[in-house]
This record gives structure tokens, C-alpha cells and sequence, in this order.
């Protein structure tokens, strides 16, 4: 099993190149072959093999007793997968975009996140939650959300969103193996699907075999001395691919893939901008009151003075997610925004 | 019915009866002069399932521990029917370190392994994951059955809807039961429906959907039997309505100013009914009456004594439990 | 049914499917040659309705612009049906400033005052807010109806359930129509429910429910016709389904690699169908058919060429209408 | 029309007290008497009048028409009101307890708050979501809930939560009139319920007439020189007892009542950290990813030089509200766990 905090960091030396939508199946298919307790429902999962390619190839390998296409009962599924979870199962349940969580919230937020608590401990709820998030396809406002920071503000469950394939793998396996429920959010533009626009790092380096990212590990992918850029999901992309550019111009971004949200990993957040003194957190969720927020508040209520410049954002501006191109590009955390806003950093 | 599973039914009842009765004089004891929902022992709401008996009672007769129920906010009756530890249980009703869940959940939230139970406060959404539970017995190869439990204000919910018609489509081994006591808090059921029986929904998921008019534990034995006989044998589903009887308000503290039907209630409590057609056909006589009485009393007050006798939690563990350590 | 309002039922569709043909052209023509979702100028999912137009035309006819429509993430059928303007429609369709949402919806968030149509991304939930217009049309002692529009994916959905309930309740002037096309994506309906069909559903809503099997647009039009009068007429909702056809992938780009009922499909076409029969019967020939399709394209063709020139919306602008200003 | 900032400031002399409840239901009835396209749906509003008496005697005065009890269908009745409003009513619309959102989340959030945006402004959904929230009374992890962050984090719709009898009359009426979607949230423990413990402001001068208290602008309640806590709803009562109790050992706080989640008054927030130089946000919901974090995250990103002391939180700590007694105080903001933050401010 290789276990490893910096995704690229594993000590056997590493070809095998997976698009993230295949190393998320890897993982899948490992744990199902190892424990057959684990099993796979949602969607459009079987045949169609999930129409991000999260689950592709499952139902072939697996069949229909452990790959089960539902109705679109979000509410009924889900809650049916925590309840097969209370009884000791091991379900990966997906919703197929996050944006239709309205839909079946209360079996997520009040049952599956809640009930470990309210059992004082006796139940255990091991399940993963997966759904499609992101937006920059035009897809408008009710299929091109992030939501991780309403995961997030809701005790009792962990939030991770791999930005790469070997984090896709990694973060996984772990979520499966882990005893709480866990929300795995998966971005539509870091799967590396043939029929939407690829960030060139959505196929990479994927590990042989067993491999763990642990979650609540933030994952300095970039290191720098400027500016810290705390982010995660597809904006890891834009924001190393800014940071390679203003390298050019002098300027050192220190470049933080969080992978989880929940937990946090505070600590390496406070100690990049204890050594940058200059912290930007660039989300694809909406602006106000979510992950932005927390990172920042977490700096100030640590130490304010770490921040030699006022902290900056750069997030969708709390507006629904516009259907066309130069609206929607106009809200989303675009590379183009971010090296604004790294350049106000160091200037201010 | 074999007599001695008549007694059985009516010991169930008396149990829980005598334990309602009781947690309704704890509850009240220490909320005086004025009514303070957030004070006393027993604090937060509390929905209480007098006249809602035989519902329980019916449908446990025919489960074992390893079969599971998924109750509503009024768990009592189905939790003790089902065999839920009543020392815990009550622990728990008190908010005590001994309790199912060490004082985190309450009277809304009894958690219970050992038998499968659970309950939740939100309406209809135990449904759910009672199907999952079954799921789990499915694929595992056993004939265990999950039971779940909602009432009639419920049955116009989303989740009702979807739960049914996954398990049909799946052929799980659920019993969906429905305890129609005429009210949604404040709101009759004919201001929440206009269809007077949610047997008819069944048929909109293909799947066996009975009605029990008269609140009587036989009948719902009965009914009860045959749809969990059905799921054990691999048939899938069945729903069970039963017209049933909320003796008291919604929640303690619930004045009832709406509610018409509240001078006719006494005379349709189930318990004196089915007492005297125990007595009348000779299962029953008085002594036995008594001594039923009497061992439920024990009983519930030995789980009362239990309860205040355990500690009240440490406020320094307010934040365990939130996540299952590795 | 009279000669013209069977050329208007034709007429209708053959619009529809000329519409859904173009826009087909259209949305593939700048996506070569590898596909790519968000490119060219129509980016986004496309869900077409071809094969779908005799429901949208059946049941439309019987509607004016004062009655309300609710449709799916597969609404272009019943927007054009419903009379939705043809080039605001298109032009927010390719996005521009002049499209009905001034680019801000697409083509899954049309929104049209003028004719009380709307239509949402959200698997049905769709069916809550057209119970709300017909509650508003009651309130203020119209006959105006609304007509809300699922698949039959979505009719298991809480949502569907809630909304029938609520609407029969309150015996609204609604009309829960259900386009049965056998698939949700990739999900056969019998994999979706064990359910042969949603008119048995209406039972337990106290309802009337209709099943119209074989995709005609007249016995929609007949059927929607009777639901539409009830409405109308103040005796509340009522539910029609049709099994209709989905000519193509669930959106463009879907290969259909699931689909096991693809080689008959061509030939279940009711467009081709239709036309048949209306030559048979002397209503169409053959010049009435060219000008018709003629017509149709005309109508199409400059939709098109107006969403093409109206603008992009300006960046600067994308943060307005977040919030109605006093 | 009184049209006031400060509740407290109208310029006509005040005398008349009413609990925070019995003003709500003034501001609904004057707005129903005023516009017959006004009306009220929901659970138990009729007879029951509300369970916690915010629709009491409505049915009375109005008739079944207008006062509408609903069956347990919350994404038909909300999705019923937003159709309503779409044709031009004005529903007030009755969610009973915010921990319900989750069975109708995708209503509020995908259809009320986003219709106008996705119409580009062309309609306009004008609805007034009232529910319930609050801890305190042992009603466990279902029903004490806050959740202002879940609703403030989604774009489309405003945000409010009366402290007092005097703003829940004035925002009411000024949410009723808005032409927006406006969620309001009023505590149970500020309500003046006869069977719940009261605090003493639950019940206080409330001005006759109309009365809107503007949207977005939030209240000075006490100012001060030395701390700012920024708070809401029921907690802003319990700042006010910690203030009164400190300001006798010296240490002067300003607090401020936000009586808006959305839109946030940023300014106001900024002027007091600007002259008290510490900043205390008192928030009853979850700690993380919510109204706490964004409202230290507003002062960092304009000037973290504002903040002498390190920022400061008292929330829920990311915990689902337990039952039992000590548990539950041990995670409300208590005033002792307020009285210890500002100490830990003053003496940082
Ligand atoms: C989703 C949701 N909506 C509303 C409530 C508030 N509520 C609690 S119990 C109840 C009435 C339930 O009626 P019914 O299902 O008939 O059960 P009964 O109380 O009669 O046993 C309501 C509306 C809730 N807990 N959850
Ligand atoms: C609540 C929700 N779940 C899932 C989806 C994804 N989705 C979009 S269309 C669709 C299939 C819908 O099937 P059906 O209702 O039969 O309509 P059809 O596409 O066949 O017209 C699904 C699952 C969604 N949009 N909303
Ligand atoms: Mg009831
Ligand atoms: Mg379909």
C-alpha cells in the first residue's frame, strides 16, 4: 500500500498514466474486489456507467447485484444506502449532479451525517456520497455548482474533491475504508472525459495497486514564497498554471490543493501564510459564507498579522451560475482572475 | 389466536401503556407551575403513543431482534414492542450516559443495535433507510425484514412515495405500516388527503396494500403476518394501514383546541376494549389483569430508577461522537 | 376531429420537429471534429424532443396564452407548442441578450411571461410550482388552467407524489401530464418501477388518470381535451400519460450504447405516421405537406438567423439580476 | 410609515409591548389587510395559529381562504408558493422548522432564489419563507438548528432574523413588499412563547402602523469602544447581558445586531472594527463555513491591520445539537462562553 501525502511523492517509481475518471473507478473496483460489502448504486451507473465515467465498466465486472441503477428517487436511494451502511455495508451511492442535493438533503444532512451522533457512537454510518460538480460548459445554474461549502458547514460528514488522478484514486480508497460517511466530490472538468474540454493534468500518474491519500491533508503542490493560493478541485489547475507564468515575472506562488474540506487542514494553510504572508483562496463555490470564509477566518482568528496584505478571493461572485460563455466565464475563478487578484496581492 | 398469544398481545399493550403513562408523569413532574418545555428531567418535546398500541404490538409480535424498525418521532410503543432495552431506552428519554445514546439523541433519535432500531424526526425519512436495511438482508441472503413506520400525516411526503416504489421495484423485505391517527399535529387527515385509504396507494406500486379500520391489535396481527410472511418469503413488500388513536395532543403541551373528535376519545381507548374481550372469552380474569399490571409497573419503574440513576454527561464530552475514530 | 384542427395538430408537429432538426444542425455544427460539450455556439446539454411532439401538440391545443406550462430539461416541444416566442426562444437557447433570459437560463431554463411558461433542470420538480399558478388562477376566479410535464423517469420522484396530492387537495385546475418514453437516460422504465402505468397512480390521489398507449396525437388531443374541461371547469386535476417516443439520445452526445430498442425505432416515428394518415384521409396532399414544411423552416430558419445576430451578453453585466431592484 | 434603522429610535413615543411573536403576526395581517394578493400557507397555521404562534389569529381574521393549512408536503406547498408568486401573489410561506429544509431544498434554492436570474429579471418571485430556529429546550439534533449559513451561502434570496418585537414587525413588512424572495428566520427563544423559557426582550415596544425596518442595514444595538461583537437573532440578547455585565468591570463593547444575513451590512461591521480595533462574532449555527468565517473574512480582506487582536468565534463547534442538557450548553453560545472571548479579546 503506498501511502503518501504529495500525491507524486510514492516511493515506487510511477508510469501508468489514468484519467482521473479511471483512477476513481480503480479505486472502486479494488475495494469491491476486497471487501464484498462494498457496492455501487445511483443513476445511470450500470450500463451507462455513470455519465461522468465515475462508475464505468463496474456493472460489467461486478454485475447487477453490486452495481444497481436506481429510479430517480434520490431521497429513496440514498436513504437506502445508509441504511444498508447502518447495517454494515459499505455503499458508494451517487448523486449524479451535486446541484439536485435540494432533493434528498434531509438523508444526507439529518440521517447520514447525524445519526453516529445521535447514536452517542453505536452506529457507524461507512458509506461514500459521490457527485458531479463544476461548472464552465454552460450548463447553467442548476447543473454547474460546486456546494462544497454547504457540505461543509454541516457536522458530520468528511468533504473531499480530488484535483488529480492520483488524489482521485487515493482519497477514494480511503473514503471507502473509512468509517464515516464521506462526501466525494468529483469535478466534470478534472475527469479527463473525451467529450469535454481537459485540463492537461486530468490524466497522470496513478499508483499501482493499493494507495491512500489521507483525508484531512492539504497538499502543497506548488511551493513558493510570494503569495500562498489555498484551493482545490479544477482551480488547482488554474491556479499552478498561473503560478508557472508569474514565475516568469518573479513571482513565487506557493499553490495548496486542500483535497479535503472536511476536515480542514489548518495547519498547513497557517504555516504557508506564515512564511508567504500573503493568502488568496481561489473556490468555485459561491463567495460568501463558504470555504473562502473559513480559510480566511482561520488565518485571522490564528494570527491577523500574518497577513502582510489584505487576504483576497476569488470565488463565483454570489450570483446563480450563468447560462452563457462570457457571463459564465465572467463568474467563475478563471486563470485570468487569479493572476489579477495574485498581482493586487503583491502589490498591495 | 392461541390464547396464550392473546395474553402476549395484551401484555405488550399494558407495557406500553404503563411506560406512556409513566414518562408522562415524569415529564410533567418537575414543569410546574408553568409549563417550561426546555426544563425538568425530562426536557424538549415529547410525543407520546397511548391509543396507538395495537399497532405496535401487532406487528412486533410477529419480528426478532434481528429484524429492524424505523419509527417516527412517537417511537415508544414501536420501540419497546420491538424489544428495545426499556433501562436504556429510558436512559436515553432522560438524557443520561447510559442511555442508547449516551444522552446525544433523545426521546426522537433511540438508536438501538441490538435490535435494529432507530427512529427519526423528520417525517416520512425513516422510510428510507428501512429499505436499505433491507437491502442489506437481501443481498446477505437471510430472511430478516425491516420494518417501517410512519403515519398518516406522513404518507403524503416525497419519501413515502420513493420508498415504496424502490423497494417494489427491488422486491425487498419491507413492511411499510402506517399509523393513521385522524391527525397531523393540528391538521385532519382530510385536510391532508383526499383519499381514505393509503391501501390504494399500494396498488400504484404494485405491491399488497391492507387497511385496519378498528384500532384492534388481533386485526393487525393478522394483517400484519401476512405481509411479513410475504417478505420473508422473498415476495417483497406490503403496506398496513391502521386506523388507530391518538389518545393525548400531538406533544405534551398541545391544547387541542382543534380537535373536534376529543369527547369521543376515551371510549375508543383500545386497551379497556381489548381487556374486556380477554376477560369475556376467559383468557383473561382479574388476577391476571392485576398481575400484568403489576410486572409492567415493576418494570417501567425499575427503567425509571435506572434512568436517574445514571449520570448526566460531561459537558468536556459534548464534542465526541461526531466522527467514528479509525 | 374537424379537417383544420387535425392540419393544426400536423402543422404543429412538423414545426416542432423542424425546429428540433435545426437545432440539432445547429448545436452539432461547431463541434467537429471532436466533440466537445461546451463548445460552438449552442454549448451545454441538448435535450431534443423529436418523437416527443404529439404530446406537447395534443395537449397544447387546448391551451391559450393565458394558461400556464411547466416543462422538463426537455421543454422545446412544449414551449413552441404553447406559442413560447420562436426567436426570444432561440436566441436564449444560443445565449444572447435578446433570448428570453437574456442568456442567463439556456435552453433548460426557459422562461416566458407572456404565456405563463417556464420550464427546470430538476427532475420533476417542475409539478410544485404549477400547482401555485393554478392556485393563483383559482384564487382570483379564473378558468385558467396549468399543465405540468414530467417524464415517466421522474414520476418517481417525490416531488410527483407531493404535487398530485396537494393539487387534488385543493382541487386545482391542474394537468399532471407524464411522457412516458420508456427511458430516464439509460434507465428502462422497468427498471424504474414495477408499474405499468401512472393512470393507476391518479387512484390514490382520488384523481382520474389516463394512459395514452400508442403515441397519436389525437387521442392525446382528445384525452387532454377532457382533463383540460375538468380543470377548467372547476373540478380539479387530473393525470394523462402518454407512451411516446424519444427518437434520440437522452442528450446529444449520449452514443446510446444501452439502448436495446434502437433498430425499431425509426419506424415508431408518429411524425411520418400522422401524415400518412392525413393523406389517407384527404385532410393532407402532397403540396399542403411541402408548404407546410416549407413554412415550418421559414419560421425556423429565421429564429435561428435572429438568435445569430442578436448579441453576447457583456461580461460586465453578468452580475444583474441577482435581485429585483425596488 | 415608520422607517427606521435603530428599532428603538422612532421618532413617535413607543408604549405598546408585544412579544416578538404577536408583532410578526401584526406586520403579516396589516400587509394582508393592505394587499389581498397576500397570504399565508404552511403547516398548522391555521388552527393551531403556528406552533410557535407566528400565525396566531390569522385564520380568525382572514377566513381559510387566505390562511391555508397544508398536508407534510413541504416541496409541494413552497413550490406552490413560488408558483403563486410567479402569477403575482405575494405567499408567505411557513417551513416550521429550518431543519426541515432538507425534504425542499431544491424548491428554495434551485427554483425561488434562482427564477428571477435564470428569466434575466423578466420574473420576479415576490415570497416571504418564514421558519423556525434555535436550540436551547432539549429538541435534539433535528430541531435546533440555525442554518442562516446553509440559506445565506446560495444566491437569489435574502436573509433575515429579528432579535426583538420591533424588527420582527419591521422586517416582515419590509419582506412582504420585497420584490424578492426573502427567507426569514425568527428564534423560538425570542418569540415570547408562554411555554418556553423568555428571554426578557422577547417582549418590548413595538410601533403601531407600519413599520419596515430595511433589509441589509443592520442595528447598533449598544455601541462601544473596546470590542465589537457582531451577532443575531437570540444571541444578541445574551451579548447585551455580557456587555451590561463587563461594561461594570470596565470593558466597553459594542454589539451589533446583524438582523440581516443577506445582504450582509459590510459596512457597518467595518466602521466598528475600525474604532474598537477586536472582533467577536456570536453565531448559533455551525462554526465553520458559515456567517462567522465570512463575516472575519469581510474585515481581513479589506484590513487585517484593523484587528489588534486576534478575531474570534462563539458557534456551534461543528457539532449536531445535542439532547441532553449539559451537553447542549455546552455548545450553544452561552453568555459565560461569550463573557470568556471577549476577556480572551481584551486581554490578547
Ligand atoms: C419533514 C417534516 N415536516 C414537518 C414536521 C413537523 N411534524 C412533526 S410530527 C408532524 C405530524 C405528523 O403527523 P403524522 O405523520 O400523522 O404522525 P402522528 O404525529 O400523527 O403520529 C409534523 C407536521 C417534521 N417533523 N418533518
Ligand atoms: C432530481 C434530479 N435527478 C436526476 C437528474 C438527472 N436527469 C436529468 S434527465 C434524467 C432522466 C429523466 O427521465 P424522464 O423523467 O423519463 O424524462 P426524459 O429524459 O425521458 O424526457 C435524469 C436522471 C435531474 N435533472 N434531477
Ligand atoms: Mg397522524
Ligand atoms: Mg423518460
Amino acid at each position: 500500500m503506498t501511502l503518501t501525502d504529495a500525491s507524486a511523492s510514492s516511493s515506487a517509481p510511477v508510469q501508468r498514466k489514468l484519467s482521473t475518471a479511471k483512477a476513481m473507478v480503480e479505486a472502486i473496483a479494488q475495494e469491491m474486489e476486497r471487501d464484498e460489502d462494498v457496492f455501487v448504486l445511483g443513476e445511470d451507473v450500470g450500463a451507462y456507467g455513470g455519465i461522468f465515467s465515475s462508475t464505468t465498466g463496474l456493472l460489467e465486472r461486478f454485475g447487477p447485484r453490486r452495481v444497481l441503477d436506481t429510479p430517480i428517487s434520490e431521497t429513496a436511494f440514498i436513504g437506502a444506502a445508509i441504511g444498508a451502511a447502518v447495517e454494515g455495508m459499505r455503499p458508494i451511492v451517487e448523486l449524479m449532479f451535486v446541484d439536485f442535493f435540494g432533493v434528498c438533503m434531509d438523508q444526507i444532512y439529518n440521517h447520514m451525517a447525524k445519526i453516529h451522533f445521535e447514536s452517542g457512537g453505536n452506529v457507524t454510518v461507512p458509506m461514500v456520497l459521490t457527485a458531479a460538480v463544476g461548472g464552465g460548459y454552460s450548463d447553467g445554474a442548476q447543473h454547474s455548482q460546486c456546494l462544497w461549502g454547504t457540505f461543509a458547514h454541516l457536522p458530520g460528514m468528511k468533504v473531499v474533491a480530488p484535483s488529480n488522478p492520483a488524489d482521485a484514486k487515493g482519497l477514494m480508497t480511503a473514503a471507502i475504508r473509512d468509517d464515516n460517511p464521506v462526501v466525494y466530490l468529483f469535478h466534470k472538468g478534472v475527469m479527463g472525459l473525451p467529450w469535454m474540454a481537459k485540463n492537461r493534468r486530468s490524466v497522470g500518474p496513478v499508483p499501482d495497486g493499493d494507495h491512500v491519500v489521507p483525508i484531512g491533508k492539504a497538499n502543497i503542490v506548488r511551493p513558493g514564497s510570494d503569495v500562498t493560493v489555498v484551493t482545490l478541485s479544477l482551480s488547482v489547475h488554474h491556479a499552478l498554471d498561473v503560478a508557472e507564468e508569474l514565475a516568469r515575472q518573479g513571482v513565487d506562488c506557493e499553490v495548496v490543493d486542500l483535497r479535503s474540506v472536511v476536515p480542514l487542514d489548518t495547519d498547513t494553510i497557517l504555516e504557508s501564510v506564515a512564511r508567504t504572508g500573503r493568502l488568496l483562496v481561489v473556490d468555485e463555490d459561491y463567495l460568501s459564507f463558504g470555504l473562502s470564509g473559513e480559510v480566511i477566518a482561520r488565518v485571522a482568528e490564528r494570527d491577523p498579522g500574518l497577513l502582510r496584505a489584505p487576504a483576497a478571493r476569488v470565488a463565483v461572485p454570489d450570483v446563480p451560475i450563468p447560462y452563457a460563455r462570457p457571463l459564465e466565464y465572467a463568474v467563475l475563478p478563471t486563470p485570468d482572475r487569479i493572476r489579477r487578484a495574485i498581482l493586487g496581492l503583491v502589490n498591495a | 389466536m392461541e390464547p396464550e398469544d392473546r395474553l402476549g398481545l395484551y401484555r405488550m399493550m399494558v407495557l406500553i401503556r404503563t411506560y406512556e403513562e409513566t414518562i408522562l408523569r415524569e415529564y410533567h413532574a418537575d414543569k410546574k407551575p408553568v409549563f417550561d418545555i426546555g426544563a425538568g428531567l425530562i426536557p424538549g418535546e415529547m410525543h407520546l403513543s397511548a391509543g396507538q398500541e395495537p399497532v405496535a404490538a401487532g406487528v412486533c409480535a410477529h419480528l426478532s431482534a434481528d429484524d429492524a424498525v424505523t419509527a417516527t418521532h412517537r417511537p415508544h410503543h414501536f420501540a419497546i414492542a420491538h424489544g428495545v432495552d426499556l433501562e436504556k431506552m429510558t436512559a436515553e428519554i432522560f438524557g443520561r450516559v447510559d442511555g442508547l445514546g449516551r444522552g446525544r439523541g433523545g426521546h426522537m433519535h433511540l438508536f438501538d443495535p441490538a435490535t435494529h432500531f432507530s427512529c427519526s424526526g423528520i417525517i416520512a425519512e425513516g422510510y428510507p433507510p428501512a429499505v436499505g436495511q433491507a437491502l442489506a438482508f437481501q443481498r446477505r441472503g437471510t430472511d430478516r425484514v425491516a420494518v417501517a413506520v410512519t403515519g398518516e400525516g406522513a404518507a403524503n411526503q416525497g419519501a413515502f412515495h420513493e420508498a415504496l416504489n424502490l423497494a417494489a421495484l427491488w422486491k425487498l423485505p419491507v413492511v411499510f405500516v402506517v399509523e393513521d391517527n385522524d391527525w397531523g399535529i393540528s391538521v385532519p387527515r382530510s385536510a391532508s388527503t383526499c383519499v381514505t385509504s393509503n391501501a390504494l396507494r399500494a396498488a400504484g406500486y404494485g405491491i399488497p396494500g391492507h387497511r385496519v379500520e378498528d384500532n384492534s391489535v388481533e386485526a393487525v396481527h393478522a394483517v400484519a403476518g401476512e405481509a411479513v410472511a410475504r417478505a420473508r418469503a422473498g415476495e417483497g413488500p406490503s403496506l398496513v394501514e391502521v386506523h388507530t388513536l391518538r389518545l393525548s395532543g400531538h406533544f405534551e403541551g398541545d391544547a387541542q383546541g382543534y380537535r373536534s373528535d376529543l369527547e369521543g376519545v376515551p371510549g375508543r381507548d383500545p386497551l379497556p376494549t381489548y381487556e374486556k374481550e380477554l376477560l369475556a372469552a376467559g383468557v383473561l380474569d382479574d388476577a391476571a389483569v392485576s398481575s400484568i399490571a403489576a410486572q409492567a409497573r415493576d418494570r417501567v419503574e425499575a427503567a425509571v430508577a435506572f434512568a436517574k440513576r445514571s449520570p448526566e454527561p460531561d459537558p468536556a464530552t459534548a464534542l465526541d461522537f461526531v466522527f467514528a475514530q479509525a
